[in-house]
């Protein structure tokens, strides 16, 4: 394994905007809130950006047909070990700002699950430090998804692969 | 319900997702045994607790963790009393 | 060079959206755009998708405070090396869809100049499909960056770091 | 203004930012030369035609590429009559 483990983080210097969510959300709403805060905090848009979001899929492990996608997390730790993850990841590119958006409870097919953006002086930094984050919130920060189907609710024990 | 004289020499022990439905519970307090010999400075690992409760399989499978007060922890860190023990099933975010 | 050239492609698969933008743009609002032109076509959202959005910066290569970049283009060929670049990048990695913005003429500091958007069923291709692209249209595509700053416009000749 | 009686027996030349600037002209129609030999087969080249227009460096730079009919194409290609040549110093997109 060779994502960061989640751990507490010594120096932040980087903006970090964590959520989890309890409802549906918006990605881009919730991106146009972010900038809003990155042009109050720091006057000028960083020069690059780069953003991920993950949807729940129309169907699950078994291709049968997905009611919903259940998101069970362990409150306080998951929050605490996705701000970790994001200020380490943060730190080693050298990233200007990052937002996590992250779903709790039930999400529907074509729901918005994740949402990881970052902002960074340079396209490099800001894609790398977006596509590490979010393998580490896949396999470091304590979310358990379980696909509901032909109410069945099946645990996932794994991620789909990269 | 447990019975409890001194939530300062207890545990708390929390399950999740999978193995939490496997076990039908989903947090536990459990009273720390005075060390064997007197030797009050290392309590019980996460692996002793595991076999304690009578978690299965047996043998902690190799996907799952463990967390003490909420940080990744080994399964033979040392539990002190008030500790919060939480045994994580393969984790699946994002 | 490792960027493909380029070229016509034979077979285009994926659903492409190219556009040169004379005008200040707002890369949040072409994306909620891009989504319903999905929805539409799709019907329902792809699983994953990887957004990079690239802005002016505020000072030039002398450091010297920027009063804007512009943009030279080669009318026509730019059209069609974009779309080119897109259908292979987009073949290359399995995407579902691609969405391309650049801006040409003046560009302000802090305004977007490029914004590229990958759709596909999986976070690995629509990331990386995103990255190479951006790269590929960076190095591929002819455009050409003027620096204005204190009335003197000086011709970029290559691209900041990855 | 060219001197031109027939356009089927022409290149349009286009440079680009710096180079254009540097030249001081955009476009240029180029009246192709009757081949030595009568040999019509192969055109001149863009090389020929960077060095018959006077564009300077007098060796073209290795940043600078050629495009034959809004494609990309290589400096000793074979231009043909009614071709679009054009010179584009290094890029910088994105």
């Amino acid at each position: 394994m060779s994502w960061p483990s989640c751990r507490q983080s010594v120096v932040v210097k980087a903006m970090l905007a964590i959520q989890l969510e309890a409802e549906q959300f918006e990605p881009l709403s919730a991106l146009a809130e972010w900038h809003q805060l990155l042009a109050a905090r720091l006057g000028i848009r960083p020069a690059a950006e780069s953003h991920f979001v993950g949807r729940v899929r129309p169907s699950g492990a078994n291709d049968a047909p997905l009611t919903a996608l259940e998101l069970e997390h362990y409150p306080g730790m998951t929050e605490a070990c996705i701000a970790s993850l994001a200020a380490a990841a943060a730190g080693q590119h050298g990233a200007t700002a990052v937002l996590v958006i992250h779903r709790i409870g039930l999400v529907l097919p074509g729901d918005a699950i994740v949402l990881v953006a970052v902002a960074a002086d340079r396209r490099g930094p800001a894609q790398r430090c977006c596509q590490e984050l979010l393998e580490a919130l896949k396999h470091e920060a304590p979310f358990w998804k379980r696909e509901w189907s032909q109410g069945v609710g099946s645990w996932i024990t794994g991620n789909t692969p990269l | 319900m447990a019975v409890s004289t001194d939530p300062e020499s207890q545990v708390q022990v929390r399950l999740f997702a999978g193995l939490r439905e496997a076990m039908g519970w989903s947090e536990q307090l459990v009273e720390l045994a005075p060390a064997a010999g007197g030797n009050n400075t290392a309590g019980p690992t996460p692996e002793q607790l595991w076999r304690q409760l009578n978690l299965q399989p047996t043998n902690p499978p190799a996907g799952v963790r463990v967390a003490i007060n909420q940080q990744f922890a080994t399964w033979d860190s040392s539990l002190a009393a008030g500790d919060e023990l939480a045994f994580l099933p393969p984790i699946s975010g994002g």
